[in-house]
């Protein structure tokens, strides 16, 4: 199974290339502006380059079986390996956090905002994508959480320093709330590490989540297995959002730099909802379904609350991060109904989400730039002074509020169609109740993105602004943004993409899970 | 039957012309030469619809040829999921197309061998009677594999049956007219490009949404021709009442669609299909057996349906609407898109049919929510000065007459005045957009007046589509409007006798508001300023061809006993014959009423009185001498012929006064008041109750506990700020002690 | 000999030792009671090597000898820069951590 | 094995007593003398324990070098010489609390878990060759660190206690 040649250190290579273009800009001058932020783009483009290997080497027939699998001693005392491994279910998420970060360098090229300082902000950039990069891949946990830490520190800085006003607050309140909930989830994996048993009844002692997903929570008792899982819960919900736990994420996405929230809501806010579908559940498929109930419900409050929370903004960075936390609530209905239809419709709303929301950021920072506020009472006229822009929002806007065509609708429509018929053992009437909840959802998903659109692009160009020439999407902006404009669009049109790839993973999870359900 | 295999080539066509408008519109081809690709696009469509259209007439008269198609297509549909299953992408509009050529030349050629060697016998015995013709006429599936998802297979295809075709040439023919009507009447405009570029997308996904596979094919058709209708109300949105209106109808339409999606999901639950064909056959197979989950689909459906058909008590959004461009509200909110719910019921009857009991019962929520929206609409339309709203009510009762229609099951009334009605409900639209071109563009009608001297074109066009709607014989509202009205009364096993009498009352409304729209436009002194004109002849040519066809679209379902005279019964009913999906509909047992001379002459009687009380109204305010004379011939058998004044009373303060004023002003205020503010508090409150939230639960206790907990470590910072004398030893001393404690503890612990 | 006597000498001297730490002014005589303390390790380190046998005791012994030694080295020449710096060597005199 | 448990209650009892007099005395000079006695007696120690080396090296750096280096200290550092009545800190009856406290739970531990076990007699001695030759393979590293160690904190206390 384990990878051999080259293949072998692909996914080590995708990972790391950033890391070592950030080293190499470290010792480079600060004077060499240019050559630093080339070795940062050539960097994260080889890494880039990788994946695209990746994307043609990969097995699409056996998308459920990891591969290019390398498997080496680590840190032997406490038993972790460095496991890596790549299946259909991480693959788009990878992909799609190497694209984002060459993208995020382009369109900061020339516009790393106050204080400046272009190579520390590359390198934190390259940093931060090494730490997503390898979180999608590791197959063990020790490693997933060296690496869903290290994404942490990055973040921090890129708020603290690059952020706006309330900075120092935001950045704060992001790591630290970040950082509770991996105290609980490492409490949470060191209990599954003493405890799980394999089939013969021998405690396993590994961080393996290869061997985690076979035992499947064997040899633990229930209640046991729903105080782990309520760890994981909370440290994978802080980061997704899930409702409660969500009010980090509009200070943090304000306060961030453009890029900074582009990166947090493509890529970032996955770690969460990929670690539900890749740990919580298969290594506790009993706990899950104790769960599912409760998921379910605080992800449809988040879909309603979420949209509420965003007819009351008045900051367009602000609506579009509580639109985050609605978004998000599709994700986790999809992954509460524990069938296999809503595990994928999950992974496909993270990457649509990842995309759209990452396009309205990209819309909202160069917004900033040129009217310096976001106040949506300020703006005006959009179509009129920045059509481009305008319209591009436009279609962010759309493909937001979930029309079909567009990558949106493919990530809400069998969320919402999947809890219909919840997976074994959940109560159909109460997962029912919440599909109609989360429809209710896209009416309001419309009422305040089309809002948000009439206030800010429809209509005359406000007063204060009327008379300024304002500069249309710049050639770098063109730059970073087709490629997402164009994957809105391909996903749309052509779903199967990538719900091709995560069927195979999520049908054994799935069917673990039904397995498990049956059996006790 | 080459176009009905590949029927999914007409969507493309447009799909193709929207994107070359909007990426090479303004550079390549530039702003005033747009309108050439999107013409020629919609042509090619509409000749193609044609041919689909008599290729299908072709089918339906030589049904020998069902099983052998049957098969080729059911064969069709498996090549179709191996060759394309796993390498869809964007080329796969053209592999079909090679595909479809190749593996059905042979077919095509059995087929119509067969066909003409039967043809006379079937054209004898299958349509002689004229109604209740048993014919099985399958309809053509093909459709390949979209995306699969966690053993669920979507479908991306084309359904072809005779209410498609039926709706395919509708929609070719009015956007083929109003892309050619708008060249003059969009011209110079800021957004030219985008006009056609929305005109092209929204033709595009109508004719996507009228010939789904599939319901998912559904919703998307369904959402994506709203959103056209969103970006073409919003035409103009430097003005906030325009995008206001384009907001207000996308929204309520949204509101429809949590039914949508509802309905649609429990089809697919209880079905566990998406097909529209087998959802279908099933229900047909064995009607009852899924009673309730049939009736809980049917209500969630009933609720997109008043979204985007405009009906009670979501009806709100389209009067609004009219502030996009003319011609799209002639094209979008007139004679397509919102038929589009009229369409669905129709796609999915027995859906419907079966949860709703049509055939059984007297009374039920479609039949009652259509025909109250006709009454209310009919009786709004006399309250408004706004001669495009007045045009948009008379939709929403219209639209409601469909909708009762399909709730009394007269499936082919339904379908057949939806066809007339796009007709002439365009050419009004277009005529009053000519007659704003004309006027100055204004819609006021207290600005107009007189027009008839001074465009006469727009005027007999628009007085043809007038008698059309109102229903007066030979023109095509007469037969349609007369088949739903002998429907409501027949009913299935017992008659409608509500709804017939909904049906009656607006009928004569309708006449009677729409004789008003005539008067005030046309007639009496103009009352404008500056000197209106005739439009050119690019918008009165379209005017002509729409007004012939509301003069002879009657033609397309006449009843037998019509036809007798001439000998020509064997083309009775063409629209029942071809449209009706007997495959479905034959095993609901859904019955054709028996043609019915004193109901039509009641409609027809009502229709008349309506404009001959509106005309008499009228010219008494040109001249009261006149209006006496005429009394006294018109009320010549009434007691109280002496009292002319006493008529006047009666006209005036009784009928037309307690329609105009109270009911209509009532309803309207009802409108204004009561659903239009429920639409607009709902909003409002959601956004208060955010708010709300936001400030209370949101800041205040959930972000409020963090920062509290924050508060409370800094709190109890300060106290434990007193222990920091900074002194070593002190340090050094609760080092020891805590250490000496921690130790006690594990001493006396272990 | 009982292993407990050496040991308990060892205790016994660390607890001088802590309290010579925690409650002499002098800067110079807390680090001989820093001495103390590091002694009484050393007892322990010996005594536990020849129980078990093992010479890793003594030498263990030898390192704590002379890192002791490089303490007091540094220790020494810390008080004397403070003592030049503020004329004090009282440590209640530096609170500058004061909170 | 008389003799010896005789000679370790003499040493004890000087050293202990040593000790107690060092952290009380408020002589600071007779203090520096006193922690020579301890030192020495431990040394003593190490003899009837058998650990030559150890005893030798604790004579010379400690008593040798150390106490050097602390009676320098105390005349650097003007330490008033003689009597002085703060010697001791005004929070001394803490510290004496902690103190007990700890050597109370010490003392428990240590009678609870070796109660009356014996110091292993006969065993094989190790005699300062033993000692070498261990330092300088097994232990090499640590041995090479100390010295770096030792040069740093040498290095270190010249740059701070130099005067410019």
């Amino acid at each position: 199974m384990e990878a051999t040649g080259f293949d072998a250190w692909v996914l080590t290579l995708a990972v790391f290339l950033p890391l070592v273009g950030a080293l190499i800009m470290m010792v480079v001058p600060k004077a060499y502006e240019l050559e630093v932020k080339l070795i940062g783009l050539g960097s994260s483009l080889a890494a880039l380059a990788v994946g695209i290997y990746i994307l043609f080497q990969f097995d699409y027939g056996s998308s459920s079986e990891l591969q290019f699998v390398v498997d080496k001693g680590w840190i032997d005392i406490i038993n972790s390996r460095y496991i890596i491994g790549l299946d259909g279910l991480s693959l788009p998420l990878l992909l799609l956090s190497l694209l984002v970060v060459p993208l995020c360098l382009v369109y900061s090229w020339n516009h790393v905002p106050s204080p400046g300082n272009p190579k520390a902000f590359f390198i934190l950039l390259l940093i931060l994508s090494t730490g997503m990069n390898g979180s999608f891949i590791s197959q063990d946990m020790i490693l997933f959480f060296v690496f869903f830490e290290i994404v942490l520190l990055p973040m921090y800085f890129l708020i603290g320093v690059w952020g706006g006003e309330e900075r120092r607050y935001a950045s704060l309140k992001f790591f630290l709330y970040t950082l509770f909930g991996s105290a609980l989830m490492i409490i949470s994996f060191l209990a599954l590490f003493f405890l799980s048993k394999d089939a013969a009844g021998n405690p396993l002692q590994t961080f393996d989540m290869r061997l985690l997903t076979d035992a499947a929570g064997s040899g633990i008792v229930k209640t046991t297995q729903v105080w782990i899982f309520a760890g994981l819960f909370i440290g994978f919900g802080i980061k997704v959002p899930m409702f409660p736990f969500h009010t980090w994420l509009p200070d943090a996405h304000t306060q961030a730099p453009t890029v900074g929230s582009v990166i947090l809501a493509a890529v970032l806010l996955k770690l969460g909802t990929y670690g539900f579908i890749r740990i919580a559940i298969p290594f506790l498929p009993e706990a899950a379904v104790a769960w599912a109930p409760w998921i379910g419900l605080l992800a449809v409050i988040g879909i309603i609350y979420g949209a509420l929370g965003c007819l009351a903004q008045k900051d367009m960075k602000r609506l579009i991060a509580f639109s985050s936390v609605a978004h998000m609530g599709f994700v986790m209905l999809g992954i509460a109904t524990l069938t296999d239809f809503g595990l994928n419709a999950a992974v496909f709303g993270m990457v649509a989400h990842g995309l759209i929301t990452g396009m309205l950021f990209f819309v909202a920072g160069s917004i900033k730039e040129r009217y310096h506020t976001l106040e949506i009472s300020r703006l005006g006229g959009l179509l009129k002074s920045v059509p481009r822009m305008g319209w591009i929002l436009g279609f962010a806007t759309m493909a937001s509020l979930g029309l079909p065509g567009l990558a949106g609708f493919w990530g809400e429509f069998p969320a919402i169609l999947s809890a219909y018929n919840p997976g074994a053992g959940l109560s159909e009437e109460l997962f029912r109740t919440y599909m109609v909840i989360a429809a209710i959802g896209t009416v309001l998903a419309a009422g305040y993105l089309l809002w948000l659109y009439q206030r800010t692009a429809f209509g005359e160009p406000t007063e204060e602004f009327a008379d300024h020439a304002i500069p249309d999407v710049s050639r770098n902006e063109w730059i970073a943004w087709v490629p997402f404009l164009i994957g809105i669009v391909l996903f749309g049109v052509w779903p199967n993409l990538i719900f091709n790839l995560t069927d195979g993973v999520v049908s054994s999870i799935t069917a673990n899970v039904e397995a498990v359900v049956a059996g006790r | 039957m080459w176009m009905l295999e590949n029927a999914f080539l007409i969507p493309l066509i447009p799909a193709l012309s929207f994107a070359v408008i909007l990426f090479f519109g303004k550079r390549v081809i530039g702003s005033g030469r747009v309108h050439l690709i999107g013409i020629t696009a919609v042509s090619l469509i509409w000749v193609l619809s044609l041919v689909a259209a008599f290729q299908w007439t072709q089918r339906v008269e030589h049904p020998s040829s069902d099983a052998i198609a049957q098969i080729s297509v059911d064969d069709h549909g498996d090549d179709h999921g191996d060759d394309h299953g796993d390498d869809h992408g964007d080329d796969h509009g053209d592999d079909h197309g090679d595909d479809h050529g190749d593996d059905h030349g042979d077919d095509h050629g059995d087929d119509h061998g067969d066909d003409h060697g039967k043809a006379a016998m079937h054209s004898e015995s299958g349509h002689g009677g004229g109604h209740g013709s048993a014919l099985i006429s399958p309809v053509v599936t093909s459709y390949s594999k979209w995306w699969s998802n966690g053993g669920v297979d979507f479908a991306i295809g084309t359904h072809v049956d005779g209410l498609t075709v039926l709706l395919l040439v509708v929609v070719a023919s009015i956007s083929l007219l109003v892309h050619i009507y708008s060249t003059e009447y969009v011209k110079g405009d800021r957004r030219y490009v985008h006009y056609y570029a929305f005109l092209s997308l929204f033709t595009a996904a109508m004719l996507f949404f009228v010939m789904a596979q599939n319901i998912v094919q559904l919703i998307v058709g369904w959402e994506l021709v709203g959103v056209c209708s969103f970006g073409l109300i919003g035409h103009w949105w430097e003005e906030k009442p325009n995008t206001d209106a384009a907001l207000k109808a996308f929204l309520t339409n949204r509101v429809g669609d949590i039914g949508l999606l509802v309905g649609m999901i429990v089809l697919w639950g209880t079905f566990g299909t998406f097909s529209i064909d087998a959802i279908n056959t099933a229900i047909s197979a064995s009607p009852g057996t899924q009673h309730f989950a049939l009736l809980v689909a049917a209500c969630c459906l009933m609720a997109a349906v008043a979204s985007k058909s405009g009906q009670f008590p979501l009806h709100t959004w389209l009067p609004d609407a009219m502030a996009g461009p003319t011609p799209v509200s002639a094209l979008i909110h007139a004679a397509t898109m919102v038929v589009a719910g009229v369409y669905m019921i129709a796609r999915l009857y027995p859906v419907f049919y079966d949860g709703f009991s049509i055939g059984t019962s007297s009374i039920n929520l479609m039949a009652f929510i259509g025909g109250f929206t006709a009454l209310m609409g009919a009786g709004l339309a006399f309250a408004q000065w706004d001669i495009k709203k007045v045009l948009a009510y008379s939709t929403v009762s219209q639209l409601g007459y469909m909708v009762m229609a399909l709730g009394v099951g007269a499936w082919t009334a339904a379908i057949f005045h939806l066809f007339t009605h796009a007709f002439f409900k365009a050419c009004l639209f277009l005529g009053a957009g000519s007659v704003s071109h004309a006027a100055h563009h204004t819609f006021d009608m207290r600005k107009m007046g007189g027009l008839k001297k001074f465009m006469p074109h727009t005027y007999w066009t628009f007085v043809i589509a007038t008698l059309a709607l109102s229903g007066i014989f030979p023109f095509a509202g007469f037969w349609s409007k007369d088949e739903i009205l002998l429907g409501a009364k027949v009913g299935q096993q017992s008659g409608y006798p509500l709804m017939l009498i909904f049906g009656c009352a607006v009928a004569f409304m309708t006449a009677a508001y729409m004789t008003r729209v005539v008067w005030y436009t046309f007639h009496g002194e103009y009352r404008g300023h500056g000197h209106p004109h005739e439009s050119p002849k690019v918008m009165t040519v379209p005017l002509w061809i729409l007004a012939g066809m509301a003069l002879v679209g009657g033609a397309f379902n006449l009843p037998g006993p019509v036809l007798k005279p001439f000998g020509l019964e064997g083309l009775a009913h063409r629209v029942q014959t071809y449209a009706e999906p007997s495959v479905y509909l034959s095993g609901l047992g859904l019955s054709h009423p028996d043609p019915s001379l004193s109901m039509a002459l009641i409609g027809l009687g009502l229709a008349l009185s309506g404009i001959i009380v509106t005309y008499l109204y009228f010219w008494r305010n040109m001249g009261p001498k006149g209006l006496t004379e005429r009394n006294k011939y018109a009320k010549a058998g009434y007691t109280f012929l002496e009292n002319k004044y006493y008529l006047d009373y009666l006209y005036n303060d009784i009928i037309v006064a307690s329609i105009k004023k109270p009911i209509a002003n009532s309803a309207n205020w009802f409108n204004q008041n009561v659903l239009d503010k429920a639409v607009n508090t709902a909003g409002e409150s959601a956004r208060d109750s955010g708010r709300w939230i936001y400030k209370w639960i949101d800041q205040g206790a959930i972000d409020g506990s963090v920062n509290a907990a924050a508060r409370g470590a800094d709190t109890s910072g300060e106290g434990l700020r007193t222990i920091q004398s900074g002194k070593v030893q002190n340090y050094g001393q609760l080092l020891f002690g805590a250490a000496a404690v921690l130790a006690i503890v594990f001493v006396i612990v272990i | 000999m009982l292993l407990n006597q050496f040991l308990i000498l060892g205790a016994v001297l660390f607890c001088i030792g802590v309290y010579g730490v925690l409650a002499r002014k002098n800067a110079v005589m807390v680090l001989m009671s820093i001495e103390l303390m590091l002694n009484a390790v050393n007892i322990n380190m010996v005594v536990f090597g020849v129980q078990h046998e093992v010479v890793s005791g003594q030498v263990f012994a030898l390192f704590i000898i002379a890192v002791a030694a490089a303490e007091v080295g540094v220790g020494l020449a810390i008080v004397l820069l403070l003592y030049r710096n503020q004329t004090s060597i009282d440590v209640e005199d530096f609170d500058l951590m004061k909170g | 094995m008389v003799a010896q448990n005789i000679a370790f209650g003499i040493i004890s009892g000087i050293v202990v007593l040593s000790a107690l007099r060092m952290v009380t005395t408020r002589n600071i000079v007779h203090s520096a003398l006193f922690l020579v006695a301890v030192l020495a007696g431990l040394s003593g120690q190490y003899v009837l324990l058998a650990a030559e080396f150890v005893a030798t090296t604790q004579v010379l750096v400690y008593i040798g070098a150390v106490m050097v280096l602390f009676l320098f200290g105390i005349m650097l550092t003007k330490a008033p010489i003689g009597k002085s009545m703060q010697m001791t800190g005004t929070q001394w009856p803490i510290a004496a609390g902690v103190a007990l406290m700890l050597g109370a739970v010490i003392l428990y531990s240590l009678l609870d878990q070796f109660g009356s076990e014996r110091v292993t007699e006969g065993g094989k001695i190790y005699r300062t060759a033993d000692v070498g030759d261990e330092v300088f393979s097994t232990y090499i590293i640590p041995f090479e660190a100390i010295s770096v160690l030792l040069l740093a904190a040498l290095i270190g206390a010249i740059v701070l206690a130099r005067k410019d």
